[in-house]
């Protein structure tokens, strides 16, 4: 697995790479079209948004639904707490996404190109226009800017589509989804940031990409944004952030949407999304969040479900009512210990929360908390009563 | 072709009126901050005048009656 | 909202209480079928009980062209007043006819 | 049939009308509170508003045809259509026919609300409160003559419940548990005026 990586080049933190020397490192865009779709089915490419739907088949169903007048949304929003790679990428390699995208317009027969990126992320926002910029009068017609208000629901695709059609990045009903009826009804493909990176790639070299971004964060000594080779065991991506700055308890694998895992089993995880998959794991958006054990459990993920309660849109019931019930029978075991009703509760609300809202934000929501108590069962069975809780 | 009926709720619209549980016991309950659950799959023959009488009288529109899509179907569809 | 009372076997409940669902469910429906009908019928009463009320309050206005039968009905005062108010009755019966059919 | 019972069909259905009318009306603005109680579950609340609404069209429809047929006010049919068309109480007439058209609308709309989808009927089905004031001006301006005390005590009784549904409605607030919510997050995540 030594193929081209997507931080080849300069050093990230120099900032983004010009048009001009990117074009000359990689060399000219390939003719993309119907062959491309064919090699991402090949090739396997996964999103790499959170989750992890394969690109060739989405490719193919928006080429299908196209008729010419399609629409890709380049998904910048990054509104993962913890993330940070696409910001990276944005920041350092614009023209590999602009590549990526520009591949996926002329893939599906789209007649524009929407880069869709967090309000907040200043130097990813300067980065791109600048790009763009730089890029042929032909392809900045093609090609516009829009920003997305920090919340966590504004990624989801179907918030992406409303945003841009409305002004609004609220998630909307589903099905049908917005790679058959999207922007102004026309298919649309709504693809993160760094997959259509990848898509760069695979379109220059014909092969698969070997690499994934990933963001460690929480107690190491250095988190960032690194690329690791796919299969690279999870313990040794901790280590280039400098390993763990103290004694770990459990990883929090694929953001708030993600999966605990005991530090016991978890440095031994290949990274890779099948492997992954395989055991039931997701590596979801990237984001390898390290536990340390001095830390409590019960309360962290306390406070994570009051956060994801809080980023409900408010517009399903099941998901706002349900979440912050959720939340507050987390935070009472947190605050005042364990209660076998409460326990009880966070099992049949599990229940009842999860597959009932328009978009997935409950379902994530859920599925964090079902892992956590799980990987953390001993402790949510005999939490003690927290006088003082911590933030 | 399949004629069997599905019931499907829209969640953004629902605001929780409960007329369809009230309705249709049989095939809808209310979760605990009163919003629908339906149970998945085709509705019985004998509860079908039911069911569309839940979705006549959805106050919202928020609940249709769509036919049971079979996997092929489905796929067929984009 | 239930939110306590979450207790045992959940299943248990749930059968139980679609039963007393159905059966609510059964008896509201017979109450706004027999509601429906009820108002139906008032209606039809209602139409000729005001219908009466305007023939018997009705002749100061209702003057030129049909007059003579207004004035020689009412003319007989209170008392015909009542005959003249079963007339309305019986024909608002045969209007009702049309009602039933109708709904 | 003779005249005078026409003449007096039509009052009666007309009155009968107006209390059926008010009575949806009251109904509909129940539903939307969310009035409920055991043995009274809420679809019982719309589905008497929906039976009485398509039976108050019987009856109004009983109203107006035997006002046209009535040889004595020389209606004609264009009166009922035409608002203001007649010559006989003009402006009192043609503010039932607007009511009745009005009515006809909200009704009509209710029952193919699938087709044109929730906001289209929710907006029509507000002409209600246009309706509904045509539908009261109009038997008071064309009935309260000789029998005034007996139609003015029922249209009272009308107007008062109806207002007292509105004066409740609009106190009540909105009964959607996530309106303010909603609309708070709708709020933060606007950006439409930034397009």
């Amino acid at each position: 697995m030594s193929g081209p990586r997507l931080l080849d080049g300069p050093d990230p933190l120099m900032g983004p790479e010009r048009f001009a020397a990117h074009a000359r490192r990689l060399g000219p865009l390939p003719k993309g079209g119907h062959a491309l779709i064919d090699l991402l089915v090949h090739t396997g490419l996964t999103g790499r948004g959170g989750a992890g739907f394969p690109v060739g088949i989405k490719w193919k169903a928006v080429a299908a639904a196209s008729r010419g007048g399609a629409v890709v949304i380049v998904n910048g929003a990054e509104g993962e707490p913890h993330s940070k790679k696409d910001r990276v990428l944005m920041t350092s390699r614009p023209h590999l996404i602009l590549d990526g995208a520009l591949l996926a317009a002329a893939a599906v027969h789209a007649k524009q190109v929407v880069i869709y990126i967090g309000e907040g992320h200043h130097a990813a926002l300067r980065s791109m226009t600048e790009a763009i910029s730089e890029r042929s009068e032909q392809e900045r017609r093609l090609m516009r800017i829009v920003t997305a208000p920090a919340r966590y629901v504004a990624g989801d695709s179907s918030a992406t589509v409303h945003l841009v059609d409305a002004g609004i990045a609220t998630p909307t009903t589903t099905p049908p989804p917005p790679r058959e009826r999207g922007v102004g009804g026309a298919a649309t493909l709504v693809q993160n940031v760094e997959t259509l990176a990848h898509v760069a790639l695979v379109a220059r070299t014909g092969t698969a990409t070997g690499t994934v971004l990933i963001t460690v964060a929480g107690a190491v000594r250095a988190p960032g944004v690194f690329e690791v080779s796919l299969g690279t065991p999870l313990g040794e991506a901790v280590q280039l952030a400098g390993g763990p700055s103290e004694a770990a308890r459990a990883v929090l694998l694929g953001g708030y949407f993600g999966r605990w895992v005991e530090v016991a089993d978890a440095w031994s995880l290949p990274i890779d999304p099948h492997g992954l998959r395989e055991r039931g794991l997701s590596l979801g958006c990237g984001v390898i969040g390290v536990l340390p054990a001095r830390q409590c459990p019960v309360c962290e993920v306390a406070g994570i479900m009051r956060y994801l309660a809080s980023e409900s849109s408010a517009q399903c019931g099941p998901c706002f009512f349900g979440l912050r019930a959720l939340a507050d029978a987390c935070t009472r075991i947190a605050e005042r210990g364990t209660d076998a009703g409460d326990l009880q509760r966070l099992l049949r609300w599990s229940g009842e929360v999860q597959g009932r809202g328009a978009c997935k934000h409950p379902d994530g929501a859920v599925m964090f908390l079902q892992s956590a108590m799980k990987t953390f069962g001993d402790d949510f069975a005999h939490h003690p009563a927290h006088l003082r809780r911590s933030a | 072709m399949n004629k069997k009926l599905e019931l499907v709720v829209d969640r953004i619209k629902c605001d929780g009126r409960g007329l369809c549980a009230e309705i249709l016991p049989e095939m809808i309950r209310l979760d605990s901050w009163g919003y629908p659950i339906v149970t998945p799959g085709p509705i019985p023959e004998h509860l079908t005048g039911l069911a569309q009488r839940a979705v006549d009288d959805c106050p919202v529109l928020a609940i249709a009656l769509r036919r049971a899509a079979t996997q092929h179907q489905r796929q067929k569809g984009t | 909202m239930a939110f306590r009372g979450g207790g045992d076997t959940y299943t248990m409940e749930i059968k139980d209480t679609i039963q007393d669902r159905v059966r609510a469910r059964d008896a509201a429906m017979r109450v706004l079928n027999r509601l429906t009908a009820g108002a139906a019928v008032s209606a039809v009463v209602g139409v000729g009980l005001l219908g009466a009320i305007s023939a018997h309050t009705i002749p100061g206005t209702a003057s030129t062209s049909t007059a003579s039968t207004s004035t020689a009905t009412t003319s007989t005062s209170s008392s015909s007043g009542l005959q003249t108010s079963t007339t309305p009755v019986t024909s608002s019966s045969s209007s009702g006819v049309a009602v039933s059919g109708g709904s | 049939m003779s005249n005078t019972l026409l003449w007096y069909t039509t009052r009666g259905a007309g009155a009968v009308s107006l209390v059926l009318l008010s009575a949806v009306v009251v109904l509909g603005i129940l539903s939307v509170l969310r009035v409920q109680s055991t043995g009274w579950p809420r679809f019982l609340t719309v589905g008497l508003h929906r039976n009485l609404a398509l039976m108050t069209l019987v009856f109004l429809g009983l109203h107006i045809v035997t006002a046209v047929v009535d040889p004595f006010t020389h209606l004609g049919w264009l009166a009922a259509v035409v608002p203001f068309s007649s010559y006989y109480r003009t402006f009192w007439l043609g503010l039932g026919t607007i009511a009745f058209e009005l009515l006809l609308a909200v009704v009509l709309t209710s029952l193919v609300r699938g087709l044109i989808g929730q906001s289209t009927w929710r907006l029509v089905h507000w002409l209600t409160y246009a309706c509904w004031p045509f539908a009261v001006l109009h038997g008071v301006g064309t009935g309260t003559d000789a029998w005034s005390a007996w139609l003015f005590t029922l249209q009272a009784i009308c107007v008062i419940a109806v207002l007292a549904a509105i004066g409740y409605r609009l106190m009540a607030g909105s009964r959607d548990p996530l309106a303010r919510e909603r609309s708070s997050y709708l709020a933060a995540v606007d950006r439409r005026e930034q397009r």
